[in-house]
């Protein structure tokens, strides 16, 4: 089998639903004959036709918000903003009436869909396309947020994500849409949703983290080894709801974390998980979580980019000093 | 210089406010028994709200938007919609809603503080969207339902209603755009009553006519007189088939007066003219039609009593549904927020009802 | 001196700084002739005109963008919102624009402005009018986020935010715009932003809170008197940057603490604030924090809201739990 | 029913493609070394955008935004404003920059990933707002400045320009929308360029002209040929001069064609017929002028070489200066957020300097 990339297999499973259930609309701008500005959806209007697969005038909220109502009739829309940093005009939409309309109506109208976007940066882009902002959605009751890692993470969960009954915020690091290559088969098998993947078992200290992160970290994690630290790798892939249990019992094991993530430090998921293990495994830490992420200012221009985002020699320095820490 | 493209919007009236006819009336409007239905089910839900705010004045109903004065919209509305259509409304659609067979108790709950207002037991409603408090983002819903219709080529309608002051919101002439370029199957109804809260009409756009604001999306609007039902039920019914034949969107300016405050949190003396009220109230839609009826002896005084003690029953035994309903069970806070509950929302659930019960 | 009450201290900052400083411009929708839905600008336009006081069209990205061109011209924009839940058609540009523009053009450009709006549950409001949802904004850098807890503290804020040359979204606890009486000097003089208060001292235990949250948890402070417990509250006022020195200070002296707040839970700024303590301050801690916060759920209809908002018996349930651990 | 309304929309020519006269001149044009300044401003650009594209290429520039063919309109803009209005771009207006004083070197530098390119040192465009990339949202800015130029009572116009599929966005119409209520001393100029990224005019909105956008906001709108300079500078000018003496907004749709890809991310023939490019090549807006021109005596072949040399060497300067320019240093991610930096930001500052120093 030929081995596909992560926004390949985006690719992949949008077209595996397009053509295994009628009700799969893919929308957004651009998504029709340019395939989206990342290719995620090429080939699709070809293959389904205009009917499955519509390019939209330029407005966010109405297609956050025409989803809802498409969704409500029982279409499950895939809808595509075409970078995290315009899914703000949406915004009102997705709080106000993607997130509410089952509990609105007591399960009278049901919101099946998912709003996809190309999340976070490093890819040299301009200004707004390269936002860290999953935090956002991870705070609206109602809402699932979900980031894939790897090719096959991102075919497996774009699956669940379009295959459940509620909204979905689906955040595709695009720094990754290309990075490795992996054999995907295309299967429709989904891969679970509100649980985490532990990338890689250890005893001394946990790195939890998500999205293109896990690169990085895993790369630190298996530096580690040869300094004697044996590292553990969660990669928590539905940001909302929290696996904590996942967590928790890793944390229990090794008594140490470091979280890792791009998107501003201030109010970031990595405060939520931090504060979550310390409040329900304080006699288990042997060391204060530390935090690797970006800082409190707007994602800068590229020239700057590589210093916002974290890198491995942060990393390796937060572990350190955890480590270290007695 | 050359003139590119031209543009008029028209106003449709049949009765002036003394209630005669100013051009031939359409065949609905031919029938009487239609008409009586009509100022039947517009003297109901002048009934219902006069309780409605009542009800709120003496604490058993929260804040509360009287439709008073707007009734022939709204109910006008709701004979022209069809069984199939989706109803996507605002806050004020009383009418329309009881047409589509939602309850009165169901209305009050909403307003009372209960979401199970919003679970229609209608079988006609069961895909309407319920009142949208965000002003203006109904208008996305609804094209993304026309949008459905259109896809799964349904000879179907959605309608959508929506105040004047509403057309200032971005989601308006978002939707109004979209339903242009794809020529969706929907019907915009402008609820313009010259006020949002306390901004007058005029201060909110200076186009010269709310339906103008359809030439901003490439497709038809106009004005009805929105105190005369037979105009709106008429000019909906045309919009509304036009939809469902293919023909593209409409967008119905209702012209009327929001003879009420804007809620029962509102107090309209502070920014409004008793003069302007004074003026608005001679052209009360109720009346109107009681006019045409009266002079035209489909009506009766005594037909007029017997229909209010009806309709005061029909709203007293509403109250008494809505009155003697407890209040929703805790867990249903947590209940409907997801098809599969996560276990941290299992886990939060528990800890309310341990919590709730000391 | 009359006593005045939380909103009649806003009213009388906005008083107080249009007198004060010609640059400053009231605008949103029924300031005008209406004094607002809460009266909080009432009697403003007659005082200072049309050209001072600004009724708006209906619309809320207008309302937050249009300040944003209005503060690059050097104008003071002091806009509402109308309700919280009607925020979020600004999101793109409170956050796209007001938090970046001094960054953006290096300080070519500044946006000194004011987002109000009222905040929070409580008041048998209907949907959207009692939205928790500071910490969408804590996260944004370029912003400040303030809540005010008292008629005084509501005074000498606003004045600050007014008078700070960044943006500044300023949340008002509704549910306490009329609970208590205060005098309140009409003196101009600011309170510093940046900076928590600590609005009781005491040994044993640290409550950390903000907004219409104090009144209970001060509640609890004195009921706790008598059990023995000497509870230290905090309003941290300053939602964005946060105040951790105050916050650090109090809780490596009691070793104690718990949080209070109305949004939900998981994403909350309880949890930023109790990962930083725990994070800097681990060693000092002789109970994990807990935090006694909204449910992860939309906030109900009114009928449920007092269920939803945290009250005395559970912050006290909390305190309890935290003193008894061992 | 009646009519309560009417609109037309109009469109303005000068020239022909040909470069033939299809009207008589406005005063401003009827003098050559005008239109000459405009010429050679237009071919300066031209030879800035080529360049930059091909720094693209070779990995010195970030994605870049050209703006072949629109070359009429942005230095027809330009050359609109006077000193003390204040121009609202969105990302392809290198013209009006350049005519503002902004440096090639900066508009390299923002492209380039320096927020520093932003920081303009022309007095002229110090008010001047930076490229917008979130699409429309500049509307609402500029309708922010029009707000404080009429409180402030001054004798100014803000400017603001957009492409055809900004049009569709909601923050677009809420700015039309105000500034006609409130008749702001505002121009807004949508280059319709045909596309929106892949998506073409016509499937943006079915409104047969953008310019009956303004419609919605209660002001006039107009068609320009944006391949006609003249054409554009006139309109643009009589906008502002009406703008600037109270008398409201207007809306210039701009026709041309986006003869380039999107930007330099894009490859415009995965969805673009090649055919509708190459006759959209005949109406390239600098040739059109230099035909007029030409067949006026007003230019010559000579004096055209000597103007490409003269346009090289100021854009092999202002790469210069873009390339030699150092990356800015760390700490400018943090300096410029807050005029009072909170001391947690200090305190991550710190932290990446020490941080960024291994
Ligand atoms: C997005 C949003 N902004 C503000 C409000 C507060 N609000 C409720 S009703 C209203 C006025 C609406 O006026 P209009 O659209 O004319 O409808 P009407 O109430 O007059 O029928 C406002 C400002 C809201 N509900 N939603
Ligand atoms: C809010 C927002 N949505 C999407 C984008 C991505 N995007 C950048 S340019 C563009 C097309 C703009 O088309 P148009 O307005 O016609 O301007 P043109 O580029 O053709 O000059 C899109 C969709 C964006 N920058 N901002
Ligand atoms: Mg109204
Ligand atoms: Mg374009």
């Amino acid at each position: 089998m030929a081995e596909i990339t992560l926004v390949e297999a985006i690719n992949q499973a949008l077209a595996y639903e397009l053509a295994h259930d009628k009700e799969v609309v893919v929308l957004g701008e651009d998504v029709g004959a340019n395939g989206g500005v990342f290719r995620a959806t090429e080939g699709l209007l070809t293959r389904f036709g205009p009917e499955r697969v519509l390019d939209t005038p330029l407005a966010e909220a109405m297609i956050a918000g025409m989803a809802i109502g498409m969704a409500a009739q029982g279409l499950k829309p895939v809808a595509e903003f075409q970078f995290d940093g315009f899914m703000y005009p949406g915004f009102n939409q997705i709080i106000n009436h993607a997130a509410r309309l089952r509990n609105r109506t007591r399960g009278r109208l049901t919101c099946p869909l998912v709003y996809r976007a190309p999340y976070g940066g490093g890819i040299h882009a301009p200004e707004h396309h390269s936002e860290g902002n999953e935090a956002f959605f991870a705070h609206i009751p109602g809402l699932r947020v979900v980031m894939p890692s790897s090719p096959a993470r991102a075919y497996g969960l774009l699956l669940a994500a379009i295959r459940e009954p509620d909204p979905v915020v689906f955040l595709e690091p695009k720094r990754i849409y290309r990075l490795v290559k992996q054999s995907v088969p295309d299967n429709g098998v989904a891969l679970p949703l509100d649980k985490c993947f532990v990338l890689r078992e250890g005893q001394d200290i946990t790195l939890i983290t998500w999205g293109a992160m896990t690169h990085e970290t895993m790369n630190v994690a298996k530096n580690l080894d040869a300094q004697g630290i044996s590292a553990e790798v969660i990669d928590v892939a539905t940001l909302k709801p929290l696996d904590m249990d996942t967590i928790l019992n890793s944390v229990e094991k090794t008594g140490r974390c470091v979280i890792i993530h791009e998107a501003p430090y201030s109010g970031g998921l990595g405060g939520e998980i931090s504060a979550q293990i310390a409040e329900h495994s304080l006699l288990s830490l042997q060391a204060p979580i530390k935090r690797v992420t970006g800082y409190d200012v707007t994602m800068p221009y590229f020239q700057l980019e590589k210093s916002y985002i974290p890198n491995e020699s942060r990393i390796l320095a937060a572990v350190n000093s955890v480590m270290e820490f007695a | 210089m050359t003139i590119v493209t031209q543009f008029q919007i028209q106003y449709y009236q049949f009765l002036n406010q003394l209630g005669q006819t100013t051009q031939d009336l359409p065949p609905f409007a031919q029938d009487a028994s239609n008409l009586i239905h009509l100022y039947r089910t517009m003297v109901l839900i002048r009934t219902f709200d006069t309780k409605a705010v009542n009800l709120q004045r003496t604490g058993k109903l929260g804040t509360y938007a009287s439709t008073l004065g707007q009734e022939a919209i709204t109910v006008g509305i709701g004979s022209a919609l069809d069984t199939h259509d989706v109803f996507c409304p605002y806050y004020r659609d009383y009418g329309t809603q009881l047409l589509r067979g939602v309850k009165m108790s169901e209305i009050l709950a909403y307003w009372g503080g209960d979401e199970r207002g919003n679970n229609f037991s209608s079988a006609m409603a069961k895909e309407d969207f319920s009142f949208c408090v965000p002003i203006a983002s109904q208008c996305l819903h609804a094209a993304g339902i026309a949008v459905a219709m259109k896809l799964r080529h349904q000879h179907r309608a959605t309608l959508v209603t929506m105040g004047d002051g509403a057309t200032s919101e971005g989601e308006f002439y978002e939707a109004i755009n979209l339903a242009g370029a794809w020529q969706l199957p929907i019907v915009f109804v402008v609820n313009n009553n010259q006020w949002a809260i306390s901004v007058p009409r005029k201060a909110q756009t200076s186009a010269s006519t709310i339906a103008q604001k359809a030439i901003a999306g490439g497709f038809e609007g106009e004005q009805v007189d929105g105190n005369d039902i037979i105009a709106v039920r008429d000019r909906v019914e045309k919009a509304l088939i036009k939809a469902r034949s293919g023909k593209g969107p409409t967008l119905i300016e209702a012209v009327t007066y929001r003879l009420c405050d804007h809620t029962t949190a509102d107090d309209a003396n502070r920014y409004r003219d008793k003069e302007e009220l004074k003026k608005a109230w001679e052209c009360d839609p109720i009346v109107r039609l009681k006019l045409y009826l009266m002079n035209n002896n489909f009506w009766s005084n005594s037909a007029e009593e017997e229909l209010l003690g009806e309709c005061s029953k029909q709203v007293e035994a509403a109250v008494h549904d809505y009155i003697s309903t407890p209040t929703p069970p805790l867990e249903d806070m947590f209940d409907f927020h997801y098809a599969n509950m996560p276990a941290n929302l299992i886990a939060q659930k528990q800890m309310a009802l341990t919590e709730g019960s000391d």
